[in-house]
């Protein structure tokens, strides 16, 4: 047995394992509601990529008072136009550009710092995790709305100030997915085995926290992301955010609402975009849940 | 001949709550020597499975020392830690939770070779992987399988690999059959001492169950709260058990024979655990024949026969004869 | 009193049907159980052991599991014939149950007490008072051996032997002729397990319980059983009376297996000896003999039919090296 | 278990000395000057500096802190800049909106969401279960404030059912009951059945069914109650989040409550108004999840024999 002396490319065609991305896709495709979800995330996505292509940017600002509120479908203009005379279904194509941003941003960043704090605590234990426990509680006490609002309202209403309170707001909640998940994987026995033959800390951390820990990360990233857009859509809502004309969903209700009487279209739209793009993620998060976790499945 | 394991004194004690120590391991002494096996039988709660982390240097010891092939351990250098680590390893006694779910059998198995930089290039460590493959009788077709693809005989067997990869002269094996079904509890038994055959292995054998290690130890050491209260080579053991608990766990494992058990000899109470333990003897409370002379102070292991050793207040009267009961 | 046995199973099979695969837990088996009888099921995992008992309490898992064949007679009556409400009231009154994981098997919210006395008033259709039912409650923890103060308590506040003794008590509440223990010792340590198969044979004597042992130790099976069925695969490979398997002659090829591999106390050999290979996978069994691709005495044509049914009074073996002698 | 309370509600001193430190420091940071605040643009510049020194805001972060500090411990959150109103009256008279707002829509999310939950569990993978899942997502991905202005258009402006703003009656409150519950219904339907489903699966079910008892029973005498911890858990996040959580609504259906005082304050940088506010909400949000740990107690013996232990 000792003379299989093979190269290394012989090698890896022998070594060429069954991937379990694949196993988790094909379990994922079973999932009729999860495939909708991707389905219009694809589409968002898609609309967000090639928004220039559909609509000039410059469409989304142009004012023109003399079309205002223009009704859907009148007039070249789909979902109709605003207050300004603005085209809003061009406004909700580039706005998708800015609200995706800032959801995606905040929640990257946040698992990111988060990540890091929650996984020190998680596998060192000790005291150095009842301290980052407990300050993480406290901030958590703080209404998220609240922070988020005094933090955009120090640093001054901007597209990346707002992402910055997001994100600072939320490293608690990352934290203490990010600690649970490797708590989880902490206490197994593989790690203590690896522990035993004499695996670093480090590669203990690469090879077995990390690929075990990462799933339910995953899963909850993907519907923070969904929780962010609509927060984001909240501050602006209440004129603290991303300030006009710049398009963004949340923004465009804020100035809407003084019109939803006679022309409910305007918030309408906008709304719809919002919903559907948290929809898509949350319906994605939950089939990477039952995908990741076949065991839930009997 | 030397030892290869030598531990005086071992205690391990785990804080409980605000002033409670739970003593897991207080006070054993070991001596073990190449090629031997030792078996550590006990209840759940007993200590046994701290015993085996102890003297692999996995949990650190709360007093006593540990030498393994001379060296102290305790008290070493970085470098001769790392030597005495390499050679003395762990099967664990779950072969599902002990597997990482994520890893291959050609990952699992070469973990503690890329590890400790066992071989410089990628066609040596194969060969080895497959070599180890070979020797636990896992067939070739499983080198790229998952953990929850095989059944709990063929996990054990990868278990083994990894513990046999870095060619360990040491093995704690932590109940290494109680989750497997006995047609494949023989199995893995039989390659245990196979393997121990051919490379002059030494092992501590963890377990609950005294019928298993029966067959693969030369001495037993069976252990209540924490303490050895019978140490003997094995066929003493089972031949003349002295201590009152030993006699009460033979006498409790159901015989694949007919006939009921002898309800006199069976057990009272609960094992309960050893938090801040009183001196005196461990057993006392759940002992047929504990005496006056039980409680209040330690009772010390004695040598009763050459090479047998028991903690009983029984036997420290007249140089080894049992005291009359009556 | 009738010769009429308190169970009788007829070719039960059944299958636990999933999106994928059908897997076949149970093929076929029969037995029956006499008036304080104790008969002992015995296998390694996968062997359908605890399925048979979940299909007599009709217990299966809702969406998977279901009884393809067969017939379950309790002192007569077809059980898998009847609703879903005229079983209930028959599990827990005429048939219970004891589970292998005394730590889990209870509830942790209810005080012990209240789960012994939820048994008796589902149960109690003459309307006897609370109060007789409470006192019934302190007899069945006495019998058991706990402290009828005790039964204000948690399950969390007992050890793992004394929740078992309590889970014993539950099932003995309404004095039922049959009970089912699945595993009840396993979880145990030995000298615990041994105190709680004497009480459990202690109280079967006592109340005139019929038992069927499930387990995988042969050694419990000996201290405790009457008349023992080997399974394997979902099959009765063999089936007699204790001394038929214990001290008899003739056994299946796997019995024999299963005998030579345990660890024993008393036997010279240092090595042991295993049975080759593995148990088949339900979804996919072997045709013929179930156990043939394990089997040292293999013959052409075990793999093709289902294999020579032996019997001899009322020792049952399920093998074709058994058809010569029958011959004879 | 008393000693036990008491020992969590003095661990609310220095949680609450860390949030008063974070929210003064960011609110140290924002650009604001008290004097022109109260005195008014075209004051005087001589009295707006003799004024921001006897309010103390000249005086250095640490110092003023402490001053916080000091007043706090004695009652005193400080006066409004805005209107000279002491912060306790402000926050006081806000309170009630905002909880009538919270415990309605609560209830409803409670009332809706649990039973849908637990039926979800026990009928699992069935069309209901299936429906119920998808219709709790979508509750969950709109906006609340946007789900106001579809029901102020339809149910105000389209069949002039229901008032849209105010809080002159119960009526007043049934659009910001059922927008606020739409979230509570979608996170307490998914909790119950997540927990129930876990809570099934346990042998202790089993051993209900061995007894003969009722499938009913034994889902709501021993499944529910093992799996409410989870529940109520949520329920008390829920909660806190409503006390601050409301801004968006409040703005929406014009509702005084303890949101919008704190978003106008925010906007004036009327900073006692801010911390004072932003301290009684995170005081409340930390005594009400006490409540929910003792609420375990009662529900679970284990925690109580834990809480005893450790006391």
């Amino acid at each position: 047995m000792t003379d299989i002396i093979a190269s290394n490319t012989e090698l890896r065609k022998k070594l060429k394992k069954k991937s379990q991305v694949a196993e988790i896709w094909r379990r994922f495709r079973k999932n009729k509601t999860a495939m909708v979800g991707l389905f219009i995330f694809v589409f968002i996505m898609l609309v967000v990529i090639f928004a220039d292509a559909i609509v000039p940017y410059s469409v989304s600002i142009s004012q023109k008072i003399s079309a205002r509120f223009i009704s859907p479908g009148q007039d070249g203009h789909l979902f109709g136009t605003d207050n300004f005379g603005r085209d809003i279904m061009a406004r909700i194509v580039h706005g998708s550009r800015n609200s995706l941003l800032v959801g995606l941003g905040a929640v990257v960043c946040g698992i990111v710092i988060g990540g890091l704090l929650g996984s020190v605590a998680g596998f060192y234990g000790g005291t150095v995790d009842s301290v980052i426990v407990r300050t993480l509680d406290t901030v958590m006490c703080i209404p998220l709305m609240l922070l988020v609002l005094s933090i955009v309202a120090a640093l001054g209403a901007s597209l990346v100030n707002v992402l910055i309170a997001m994100m600072i707001a939320n490293v608690p909640m990352y934290a203490r997915i990010v600690r649970a998940a490797v708590l989880s994987v902490v206490g197994q026995d593989y790690i203590e085995a690896a522990k035993a033959c004499g695996t670093s800390n480090f590669m203990i951390i690469l090879r077995h926290v990390i690929p075990n820990a990462i799933g339910p990360i995953i899963v909850q990233a993907t519907m923070a992301v969904g929780t962010m857009i609509i927060n984001a859509a909240g501050i602006s809502f209440l004129g603290m955010g991303i300030q006009p004309p710049t398009p963004e969903w949340g923004a465009m209700l804020n100035e809407a609402k003084s019109y939803m009487i006679n022309y409910p279209y305007t918030v309408i739209f906008p709304g719809l975009a919002i919903g559907l793009t948290a929809l898509s993620l949350n319906l994605m998060g939950d089939g990477l849940r039952d995908a990741l976790d076949p065991k839930l499945k009997d | 001949m030397t030892a290869i394991l030598k531990t005086t004194n071992l205690k391990k004690y785990f804080k409980i709550g605000n002033n409670g120590f739970l003593h897991a391991v207080d006070g054993v002494d070991i001596e073990l020597e190449r090629g031997t096996t030792l078996g550590v039988v006990g209840e759940s709660g007993c200590g046994k499975s701290t015993l085996g982390r102890l003297v692999l240097g996995l949990l650190p010891a709360t007093s006593g020392e540990i030498y393994y092939d001379g060296v102290d351990i305790m008290h070493c250098g970085n470098a001769e830690l790392a030597e005495c680590r390499r050679k003395t390893q762990i099967i664990f006694q779950d072969p599902y939770s002990s597997l990482n779910p994520r890893m291959s059998v050609y990952e699992l198995i070469s973990e503690p070779l890329v590890s400790n930089k066992a071989f410089r290039n990628k066609a040596e460590r194969y060969a080895r992987v497959m070599e180890l493959m070979d020797t636990v009788g896992l067939a070739e077709r499983f080198i790229n399988s998952y953990p929850h693809e095989m059944d709990g005989g063929r996990r054990q067997r990868v278990g083994v690999a990894r513990a046999l990869a870095l060619k360990p002269d040491f093995i704690v094996c932590d109940e290494p059959v109680s989750a497997l079904d006995v047609s494949i509890q023989a199995q893995i038994l039989n390659l245990l001492m196979d393997m121990q055959d051919e490379m002059n292995l030494t092992y501590m054998f963890i377990t609950h169950d005294l019928s298993v290690v029966r067959h693969i130890s030369n001495e037993i050491m069976v252990m209540y709260l924490g303490q050895c209260v019978e140490r003997s080579p094995s066929k003493e053991l089972f031949r003349n058990p002295a201590h009152p608990y030993t006699q009460a766990l033979l006498s409790a494992i159901p015989a694949p024979v007919l006939g009921g058990f002898a309800p006199e000899k069976l057990l009272r109470g609960e094992i309960s655990d050893p938090i801040n333990p009183e001196p005196g003897c461990r057993f006392a409370k759940r002992c047929s024949q504990c005496g006056t002379n039980c409680v209040g102070k330690d009772v010390p292991l004695e040598e009763i026969e050459p090479g047998h050793f028991v903690a009983c207040t029984l036997f420290t009267q007249k140089g080894g004869m049992p005291r009359n009961t009556s | 009193m009738s010769a009429m046995p308190v169970l009788d199973v007829k070719n039960l099979e059944v299958a636990y049907h999933t999106d994928e695969t059908v897997m076949r837990a149970v093929n076929g088996i029969s037995f029956s159980i006499d008036e304080r009888e104790t008969v002992g099921l015995v296998g390694e995992t996968g062997a359908g052991k605890t399925t048979t008992a979940l299909a007599i309490m009709r217990l299966l898992p809702e969406r998977t599991g279901r009884i393809n064949r067969g017939e379950i007679f309790y002192k007569g009556e077809d059980l898998s014939k009847k609703s879903a409400d005229q079983m209930r009231l028959i599990r827990g009154a005429c048939i219970s149950m004891i589970f292998q994981d005394p730590m889990t098997s209870l509830n942790p919210i209810l005080t012990v007490g209240d789960q012994i006395l939820e048994a008796l008033e589902i149960h109690n259709t003459d309307g006897k008072p609370k109060t007789a039912l409470d006192a019934r409650v302190d007899e069945l923890l006495s019998l058991v051996g706990i402290s009828p103060l005790r039964k204000v308590e948690y399950p969390h506040q007992f050890s793992g032997g004394m929740k078992q003794r309590i889970v014993i008590a539950i099932a003995l509440a309404c004095e039922p002729l049959l009970l089912i223990a699945d595993e009840p010792t396993t979880a145990l340590d030995v000298t615990i397990q041994a105190q709680v198969l004497v009480l459990m044979g202690e109280l079967k004597q006592k109340l005139g319980t019929s038992m069927i042992m499930i387990s995988h130790d042969l050694g419990v099976i000996a201290k405790t059983c009457d008349k023992v069925a080997v399974m394997y695969a979902g099959e009765i490979v063999e089936y007699g009376s204790a001394r038929d398997i214990f001290e008899g002659r003739d056994h299946h090829p796997y019995t024999t297996g299963l005998f030579r591999a345990i660890p024993n106390l008393l036997g010279e050999s240092r090595r042991l000896y295993p049975i080759d290979g593995l148990m088949p996978d339900p979804s996919a069994l072997p045709s013929g003999c179930k156990f043939h691709p394990r089997c040292s005495g293999r013959m052409s044509g075990c793999d093709g039919e289902a294999p020579f049914l032996f019997e001899e009074n009322g020792h049952r073996i399920q093998c074709n090296l058994f058809r010569k002698m029958a011959g004879q | 278990m008393s000693r036990y309370i008491i020992r969590r509600v003095f661990l609310l001193i220095p949680m609450l000395l860390i949030v008063i430190f974070i929210v003064s420091f960011i609110m140290a940071l924002t650009p604001s000057n008290p004097g022109i605040l109260i005195l008014g643009e075209r004051a005087d510049p001589a009295e707006i500096q003799k004024l921001n020194d006897e309010l103390g805001y000249n005086d250095p972060f640490f110092v003023r802190y402490a001053k916080y500090v000091w007043n706090a411990a004695h009652g005193d959150l400080g006066k409004s800049w805005k209107n000279d109103n002491p912060v306790i009256v402000e926050i006081l008279r806000r309170l009630p909106t905002t909880v009538t707002l919270a415990v309605g829509s609560i209830l409803i999310g409670l009332v809706v969401g649990l039973p849908l939950g637990v039926i979800s569990a026990v009928k699992q993978y069935s069309p209901l279960d299936i429906g119920g899942t998808v219709f709790a997502m979508i509750l969950a991905s709109f906006p609340a404030f946007w789900i106001g202005m579809m029901l102020i258009i339809l149910f105000s402006l389209k069949l002039g059912l229901l008032p849209s703003f105010g809080i002159g009656s119960i009526r007043h409150f049934i659009l910001p009951w059922v927008t606020t519950s739409c979230a509570f219904i979608a996170s307490q339907l998914r909790m119950t059945r997540t927990s129930m489903l876990e809570a099934i699966r346990m042998d202790y079910i089993r051993t209900a069914r061995a007894k003969g008892q009722r499938e009913r029973i034994v889902i709501m005498r021993h499944a529910l109650r093992n799996a409410l911890l989870p529940v109520v858990t949520i329920l008390g996040m829920d909660f806190g989040s409503m006390l601050g959580g409301t801004v968006t609504i409040e703005t929406v259906f014009s509702l005084p409550g303890v949101g919008s005082l704190i978003i106008e304050a925010i906007r004036m940088k009327d900073i006692p108004v801010v911390v004072g506010a932003t301290v009684t909400l995170a005081t409340s949000y930390t005594l009400l999840m006490l409540l929910v740990d003792i609420l375990y107690a009662f529900i679970d013996p284990r925690i109580k024999a834990r809480y005893i232990k450790h006391s």
